[in-house]
Order: C-alpha cells, then structure tokens, then sequence
C-alpha cells in the first residue's frame, strides 16, 4: 500500500512494505524503517524504532484525511493524499488566488467591530474586523489591496476557529 | 466570637473554584457552586455538593451580577461566600452587600477594599505608615500644566498611572519631555473608558525593577503575620506567567525589613483576612510599595509549598473569627517552590487565546509536583473567560533541583486539542538568565529571541509524524473494509486492545 | 572516585519504573525500559528514552530473567541498572552479574543482600553489634527435638519462621504446647517449598506490636545517617496498606535511639546505598529488630515528604561514588504524611484481584497531594502482577490535617472498569481507632466490623443510578433511530457537546 | 417513553414525562424528579436535582442493555428491560436452575489446578478449581453436592471474568 503525505510543506511518498500485528516495515521517500507502532491511548501512539521511544499524538479533524500531530516538542499539520485528493486539487488549482481572498478565523471568539462594509475600498494592513476571546481583543488586518465583496459575519456572532470572514478582492 | 462555618457559595469558576471547594472538602464545609450557561459541565459544578445556574456566558450577565448570586446565596442558605480572584473578589460593593445579607464575605471589609482600591488614598495611607512608595504624587491631579511641572520637578523618565487603576489599564511610560502632554491624554482616556475615572498620579520610574511581593495573613484582632515573599517578576504585558520562592535576589536582612514593612501596611488598615503587599526592588534592593491585593493570588500555592499553611483555610479560619494561631517566629520556608501558568495560546502566534475542545490531557505526577486545574478530557474551553488551564507547582530542597523538576514536570504535561504555552515554559527553564536567577520584570522582553526561537530539531521528527498519520489513516479504511465500527457498539477501546487480547488468551 | 552516570536501565515496571525515571530524567540520565509481552502498551515503556521487550509476561520468563536483562543493558550500552523494589531488586546474584559486566548495580554489595537475605546471620550479625532482636534463636534448628525444648524453654507464644522467609510464609504462631510440632511442621513445609530451604528459628511473639521501619542512606565512605522512621502497622495479611511518618507512638527521645540502632545496623555490614530498617515496638516502646531491607521501599515517598530529599536522586548519587551531603543534623520532619495504596481489587468480596481495562480515571489534585501512579484511560491492567494501581500520598502541617486531606483526595479519585479498595481506605480514615492514631499490627483484624461495613446510604442514591441508566440507554437508541454514529466518524466527544455548541453559536 | 429498569434486587418502572435538553422530568416508581442530566465526559454524567450536584459513573458492558453504575460511594448493576429481555426472561425462566449449575469465574486469571474430572462426585464446598491472578491464588468451590458433568477450561489456561468453568448437576 503505498500513499503520499504532505506533512506541512513537505510531500512525502509512503509505502507500507510489511505488517505484522504491531511491527511494521514502512518506507518513507527513499529510507525504510522497521518500526513497533502501537495505539495506546485514544489518538496517542507508541513507536519503538530500533529500542529508541517515540510517543506520537494524533488529533482528529473534520475531514478523516487530515491531522494535527504533536511529537516530543514538535507540531505538524498533515494530510493524507489519495487520489480523490489529487483530483479535487487539481480542480481548486485554478482557484489558489480565491483561497487567498478569503480572511478565515484562527480561532473561535466573538466578532466585536467589523469596521468596513461591502464595497469598501481597503489596503492591505488596514484593520477589517475585531475578534474577542479569552479577555483578549485581537485586529485584524487585510491581506491585500482591494474591495471588500463579502462579509460573511455579523457584530456580535460567535464564531468557530476556521471559519471564513470576509472576502477582499 | 467564633461562628464555624458550615456552608461556603464559590463566586468563581476554573482552577480557583475547585482549589477553594478542595479546602472546603477537607474541613467538612459544603460547598455551593454558581455557574454561567458555558459553564454547565465545568468541574466546579460537579465538584461542589450543590450548583446553581446563574445566566448567559457574559460576565456580568452572571460571574459579574451581584444581584443573583446574593439570591442564589440566600437561596441555598450558605453562611459565607468565597469570591476567589478576579470577578467580584476586589468589589467593595459585593463585600457589603453580602455584610448586609448577613453572610460573611471571606475576605476584608468593604472600607480596606475601597482604600486600597484607589491607588492615590493607598499610597498616600502607607506614606503616612512609614512604608516606603515610589516618590511620586499622593493627591488626585486634574490639571494637565500642573502636571507637567510635577514631572519636570521629579524628573524624567515617570509612569503615569490611572488612580482607580489595575491590569495595566491606564498606564503609560514617559522618556521624552515631547511625548508628555500625549501619554497623559492617552492614559486619561484610557482610565476613564475603563474605570470610568480619569484621575491620574505620576511615579517616577524604577529602571529594571523586580516585582516582588508579600503574602500576609491578618486576623480580626489586629495579629498580622507575613508567609515571605514571591518573586513574580517573569511577566508578559503585565501578566505573571512564572513565580518563585524565595526570591533569587533575597537575603534574611532584607527578607526581614520588607516583611516587617509588609505587616505595618497591613496593620495600617487594620487589615483582615489573606492579602498581598506588592514592591518593586531596584538593582541596589531599595524597596516601593507599589500596590495591595486585598484578595487570594493566583500565585499562592508556592507560599502553601515552602510554608506548609493552607491559605484558603487561614481565610475561612479568619472569616469565622478565630485568633492566628500562627506565630511569625514559626514561619519557615522549606526548600524552594515554583509556580508555571498553564495557559490556553498560541506562543508561535502572538500568544492569541485557543480556546477549544480538549482531547487528550496526561498531568504531571510524582514527587514535588502539585497541580492545580479544572479541565478534563472532552471538555471544551470556552472563549468566554480567562485563557488559564491550570498552575503547575513543583518544590525542591533547592532552586536547581526545582528547575530540573519543573522541566520534568513540563515534559510530562501533555494536552492536545487546543494550543498551549508548556513549551515557551520549558524555555523559561532552559534559559540563562532564569536559571541564574540573574532576571527582573523586562526578563521576557529581553530573552524573547531565545524564548521564541524556532524548533530546528523539528525536521528529525518529520517521517515519525508521517508514518504515524499514515498507519492510523491505514487502519481506519481498513477497519471500514472489515464492517467493524457499524455495529453501533462502543468500540472506544476495543480495537487497540484486541491485539493484547489474542496475545492474553493464547 | 565518582563516575557520573548518564543512562540507566530500569529493571522493573509499573509504578515505581515510572517513579524512578522521573528523577533520572530531573538529572538528565537517559533511561532504558524493559517490558514483558503484555507490556508493550505500560506507561513506563513510553516514558522511557529506549524500551526493549525482553519475554513473555510471567516474571520467571522476563523481569526475573537475568541474562536476558543484561543482554540489554549491554546492547544499550548503559552505566547502571536501577532493579526498583520485588522482581531482582534483593537477588545478590543479579547484583553480582553487574558487577562482573561492569555495570553499576544502583543498591548495596552482593554480600550484604546475601547477608540481610538469610535471617539468622541478620539476627545474629545484629547481636555482636548490640542492636536489640526479638529474643529467639540464632543457630540454624534443624533437630525438631531441640526446637520443642527450645520453645519451652522460651516460654509461649513464640513464632516459628524460616530462615530464607519473607512475605510471610513459612511463618507460625505458637500459642498452645499441643500446637508446636504440627506448627514447626507446617513452617518447615511451607519454607521448603517456598525457597527450597527448610532451615527455621524461633522468636518470642510480641504481643500487639506497632511495625516501625528507619529509612537509612549510606555512602561507599562509612557514612550513613536515617531520615526518621515511617509508621507501617495498618496491614492486612502482612500487606502494607496505609503507612504514615512520622508515627503516632514516637517520640524525640526514642527516635534518637531507634534511628542511632539504625545506623549502627547499617554500618555493621558496611552499608551503602539506601535501605530500610524494620523493628518490631512493644506497648511500653520497647523495640526489636526485625529485618532489613536492602532496597527501595514501596513507601519511601512519605519519608521524602516530610524530609524533602528525593531518594532514588540518593541513591544514585551513592551508586556514583559520591559522599553523603545531607548530615543528620539537617535532617527535619516538615509536618505529617501518609501513603494510602490504592490495589486493583474487591474489597466487598474477600480482596480478591480486580484486572481489567481501566475505563475512567480522575486523579486527584491540588495542595499536598502526590499520586505515583502508571494506569491511564484505556490501559488494561494485567493479571500478571502485583495488584497495586497507584501510591496516594498527602501532606499537611499536622496529623489530623493530612487525614482530612487524603479523605479529600480519596473523594477525588476516580477509577472504573476495575474494582479499586478506595472505599475502604476511606473506611480507615474514618476509623476512631486510626484517628487517635491508636493502632497496632492487629488494626484491621480488630476494625473489621466497621472497615467492611454495608453501605446503609446505598438505597438513597438508587433511583439516581435508575433514571441515569435510562437516560442513557434512551439517548443510545435515539441515535441509531437517527442513524448517528454510523457515518464512520469519530464520534467521541460530538454528542455530548452538541448541545453545548448550539447554544455557543445561538 | 416508559420502561423497567432492573437495579440489583430492585424492579423500578421508569417514565419520561419531558425531556427539553438536559432538562428532564422522569417518573421512576410513583416519585417525580425534575433533573439536569447532561453527559460531561465519556460515561460520566452530571445530575443537578433541586441544586444538588451528583455525578454518575456508566460502565458500558458487552450488553447495550446492561450497566454498572458508580454513584458518588455506591455500586450497582443495571438492566434495561424491555420487550425484548422481557420475553428471553421467560423464555429462560425453566432454566434458572441451569444457570446456578454453572461456576462463573469472577475476573480474569489463569487456571492453575483442576482437581476434579467429569464424571467426579463433588459435595458442596469441595474445591473443584483454582485460580492465580495477581501473585494471588484463589479457591473455588463447588455451590452444591452433584456430579461434574463438564469442564470447560484446561489447566494454565488464560481464562475472562465471567466466564463458564464448570458444570455440576
């Protein structure tokens, strides 16, 4: 079984050459590993490669292809690329720009100003919306030169983290 | 007189609540907790023996809403009300309501609340003690060109700061004669949007200061003790993030006058209950008061490590009118203690909030190590309220030794699902200056490219995180091939045991 | 000469594995874990820096096979070989195997493990240095003859016990003179099964005797100094279950001399490395040698608690090369602990083990609270080994205090899917006989009645677990009406926060 | 929505009167309770009743139907009965006798002796097999005089809790 991996920036060819019961023989773009990988606790794994202890934690999103991961100190964002994947991202190629014309939320939080509306014409660094959690107000500035085209919250709405906010074209 | 209290209303939420619920528990007082509608399945509800809902999220629709908590208090008939820190804990209003009520508020009375609460009558009550203040102003300055003259006579650079003041509201440093007239607008402005009062005083400056402070415990007969001091310097825009003690610029003599300076603020007011006396030190250990807390710190239980005195039940012990039975001559400290706030950001990230659904959370054990949080597996942080999960506590026989503890400590705390600051801790206790205990309150400032730094050992772990996302990828669409996890059944545990099964039963 | 000792193999599991590699890694010594089959999945496999599988889950096939553990710690190349408490950690042939691989074994000489090991030369080397042994025998008794006349000669009640003993077999009780041959029978039967050693001796019965044990630290140097005794009588069948420092019956004077005996027992067979002395104590504080351990104890932490030295740190230091830096006159008790252990097992039905998949666990927090613990939500405890789940262990400035607290701190924590004793260790906390600190050896038997006592308050809280039950079966069968639960999805935390979103976004 | 649910000895009747969230009104027997009943974590329930705060652990077992339940110090069983249970009670009501013919093993271990074979005669609290779990052997013994008539485990087998041991009739 062999798939790819884009793990942040990178893209990652990986092929399962072997498995038994835990122990496996996976090779990741041209090195092989044989490794002891193992759940142990919901979305934590244990990984023994040659005796050395590795504790990986996998967090689940919306879509069944996608992670979070956290190692030892280190965090990733990763996907799992099959062919469905490389179609629909062959189809979005053209819209990359769109992507980009789009300000999502980091985080989830209450929207407390949105200071333009519609139509505005707005230059990149100016402050478009004012979003509030935790005691903490934080601005946020347009990515680029432009109009605004749409604005998809409201004052006062509470908001999810990944959420699309408003749209500068 | 003593009235032993039998039932205590907890007017807070997170950690705190549980912390004062705990000491409760122990000495056999019910508790009573109150809750916003976010908060449903907050520990707090479900440590307490009885909870009551009190209104929308917002605080002052209901941590903040003096009114239902007195009804919720009269309600469930509780003897006294605990109000922890922040929200109602500093509200002179509160204070004597609950007086009015007949319900003993565990903390002081409402005048030293209010004295202590303007920093003018505060500073000018401890001048009058003898306690040394940043020389600075003492009366309610209006005028601007008034003002301007102040400054010019006690010399640049001063702060201007709000009299109704706190959190760092109102506040603004002044280096060039130029930028006067601006920065007293601007903390007018600020002041009055904040506090509704634009009143202002101006200090003069101490340059790379400490902020250290003391933990005193007065009873209502006028016996005032201090359990010595914090080291809080390590702030973030004016936000503890790790405490000690002792201070690593402490010694006996001088341990000995701040705290005697500590006891006479306190005496000045005639002060009861559990407070803080916070000073700034300067390089050549001259000591200000700067400011008291007349309340619970976030930052206690390092006092309660090296001293052994559980706080919480000092001030229920106080509020039900027992003498101290504590003597100044038997306060020790023994080895040292640390404090680590946990709190819910993104330090990659500006150190914005993330607040969000917990999945996962291993907490640190074993020797030395306290912990003092509220949240669990599956709960979800809501956005609504401070962005703390918890305070890491770890003690030593010595500071090296609790360094090293703490860095275990952090090592072990893990918490997915939303972003944390455990990894700028583990910084903090890897850095110099920290660890030298060579450090004031421009510390963070001044470490940030060793604190923020990026992870350049992160490359080595890249093929692990992939083959792990990869195997877990692997074994859920083969899991659905297989029909498994469409029978309805929880299956939680089931699949990463079965293979120990097989293993078991063979 | 110190050899700094930068990775260690730990040559055990379960908790104190996990225990020992926390303070390994607050020194920065890299750590190797070792696990049978079924432990692939413990915790002290994933917190170690390396983990290698050495057997089949019985002890005999892997944590007792010596020549299988040195193969790894050779292939892993480490400087020391900490063997932790039970499994190897008293075998002074293991203890030899190191020493000829060039391995440093983290405990005493093989010599004194064989010498402590066989109780009569204990008994005997204790004698020449006039510590007091329960009066007895102190030749190895083979003609049964002789022992009868022996007895009689002693006087009733006497014990019968094997030599090789330990754990209390091949133990008799000798209160009627018809008992004493069928007893000296049994013992020998007993002994000879047990450890192929048939050899008894025979000690005067002391009546209703406290189990007191001197914690001692030895250096390679001739020092050696105790850090106070640990109070261990709350037993059942010889099983240490709750243990508190310090204990209720001593006193300054009788530490000083029972901690002096202590010593003197240490240094009699030259010492090093840390170790327990147990002594038996009379009503009128007349005490007895017992025996030694030549190991880490299961309750060392009270003993850490209240003196603030992290032992295993000790030991590891000793096992250096380095000298002793803590003197016996630093040496204090901070306050009062107790150790409450925490055996996956049922207490309403005859104690019987309780293995299985830990379903839920909420540990307990907070001030003067310490757990040492290795379970977590999913782990399926085995039922290989030792029944022990976790060491609970409180602190507080006095007794009655630290009682309060571990009542708290046992309120707190929550484990299912196995049985646990918590409720009966509650029971003991509640006991007036261990309250007053009233209590000897015989405590369980004598509370029996009141420790295994029939919830009365059960039927009050019948109907809660009814409509709970109901209302979770209710919405399990809405659901699949709904057809949830069947996209595939990780459902986990989404049902029961469904509710709570909507009313966030609302 | 009305059923009977079975609590050790006890055969409650339980009704749900309404249900608006987790506010609930529920009959059990002839008493009605207004609770708050809202799962906070995995099996783990909060039930607020007039203020007062309880939590009620669930154990799920290999029956959808069957709990055990931990309240604040107590432990029970329970079984939703239904139409369906209702019906295999009856059904299995002639062959009660049949089930306390059976030794059941109480928890996991491995079988260390079996001193008895098919066919033996036993009388009532002889010991017919042993047990080790955790460094602990325990004795089982026969409930009743009778004959063996089957054995299902070996000796050093691994044995579940629960689990059939051996029939005497």
């Amino acid at each position: 079984m062999a798939m790819e991996v884009q793990l942040d920036e990178r893209l990652a060819k990986v092929e399962l050459l072997a498995e038994d019961g835990n122990m496996i023989t996976i090779k990741v773009d041209d090195k092989v590993y044989q490794l002891d990988l193992i759940q142990v606790e919901h979305g934590v794994y244990s990984v023994l490669y040659h005796g050395l202890s590795y504790n990986v934690e996998l967090i689940a999103t919306e879509s069944p292809k996608k992670y979070a991961i956290n190692t030892f100190y280190h965090s990733y964002q990763a996907e799992i690329i099959d062919a469905e994947t490389r179609y629909q991202r062959a189809r979005n190629a053209g819209n990359e720009f769109e992507a980009e014309s789009t300000l999502v939320s980091p985080m989830p939080g209450k929207v407390v100003k949105i200071p333009v509306k519609p139509g505005d014409k707005v230059q990149k660094g100016d402050t478009v919306i004012i979003i509030a959690a935790m005691k903490m107000e934080s601005e946020y500035k347009a990515m680029k030169d432009g109009v605004v085209v749409d604005i998809y919250v409201k004052e006062e709405q509470i908001i999810d983290g990944n959420q699309p906010l408003i749209k500068i074209e | 007189m003593v009235i032993k209290i039998s039932k205590v209303l907890v007017a807070n939420r997170g950690e705190i609540a549980l912390r004062i619920m705990r000491s409760c528990r122990e000495m056999g007082i019910k508790t009573v907790a109150v809750y916003s509608e976010v908060d449903r399945t907050s520990m707090h509800v479900r440590y307490a023996d009885r909870a009551y809902s009190i209104g929308p999220a917002p605080s002052n629709e209901s941590y903040l809403n003096i009114e239902k908590i007195i009804e919720v208090a009269k309600l469930s008939k509780v003897d006294a009300i605990h109000p922890g820190y922040g929200f109602l804990s500093e509200n002179a209003t509160f204070c004597q309501r609950c007086q009015q009520e007949g319900i003993i508020f565990i903390g002081p009375s409402p005048e030293v609340i209010r004295t202590m609460g303007d920093k003018i009558t505060a500073r000018s009550t401890m001048l009058k003690s003898g306690v040394p203040v940043v020389p600075g102003t003492n009366t309610k300055l209006t005028d601007d060109e008034k003002v301007v003259d102040i400054i010019n006579k006690i010399g640049l650079p001063v702060m201007i700061k709000a009299s109704a003041g706190g959190g760092g509201k109102g506040m603004r440093l002044v280096e060039k004669k130029s930028e006067i007239l601006s920065s007293l607008r601007g903390a007018r402005s600020e002041a009055k949007t904040a506090f509704g009062d634009d009143t202002v005083y101006i200090e003069k400056y101490i340059a790379s200061p400490h902020h250290i402070e003391f933990q005193i415990l007065g009873d209502q007969y006028g016996n005032v003790i201090h359990l010595c001091e914090r080291e809080c310097s390590v702030q973030r825009r004016h936000q503890k993030v790790v405490e000690e003690t002792p201070s690593p610029i402490m010694n006996a003599e001088l341990r000995e006058k701040m705290g005697q300076h500590a006891i006479a603020a306190a005496k000045a007011v005639n002060y009861y209950g559990a407070g803080t006396i916070e000073f700034l030190v300067d390089d050549q250990l001259n000591f200000y008061f700067l400011e008291m807390n007349t309340r619970l710190q976030v930052e206690h239980p390092i006092t309660e490590r090296v001293t052994g005195y559980d706080i919480v039940k000092q001030q229920i012990l106080i509020a039900e009118g027992s003498p101290l039975e504590i003597k100044q001559e038997q306060v020790i400290q023994f080895g040292h203690a640390i404090e680590a706030r946990i709190y819910a950001e993104d330090t990659d990230n500006n150190f914005m909030p993330s607040p969000g659904l917990v999945t996962h959370i291993t907490e640190p054990l074993g020797l030395g190590v306290r912990t003092d949080g509220y949240v669990f597996e599956g709960y979800r942080i809501p956005m609504d309220y401070d962005p703390m999960i918890s305070k890491l506590i770890v003690s030593a026989p010595t500071r090296n030794e609790a360094i090293e503890r703490m860095r275990r400590a952090l090592y072990e705390y893990k918490i997915t699902g939303v972003k944390t600051n455990i990894k700028f801790l583990e910084r903090i206790m890897d850095c110099p200056d920290f660890k030298e205990g060579n450090y004031n309150t421009h510390f963070i400032k001044n470490n940030e490219t060793f604190l923020l730094a990026s992870d350049e050992a992160k490359i080595q772990f890249e093929d692990l995180a992939i083959v792990t996302a990869f195997m877990d990828y692997h074994h859920k669409t083969k899991k659905c091939r297989n029909g498994f996890n469409q029978t309805g059944k929880p299956s939680r545990w089931k699949d990463f045991h079965r293979s120990q099964n097989v293993k078991r039963i063979n």
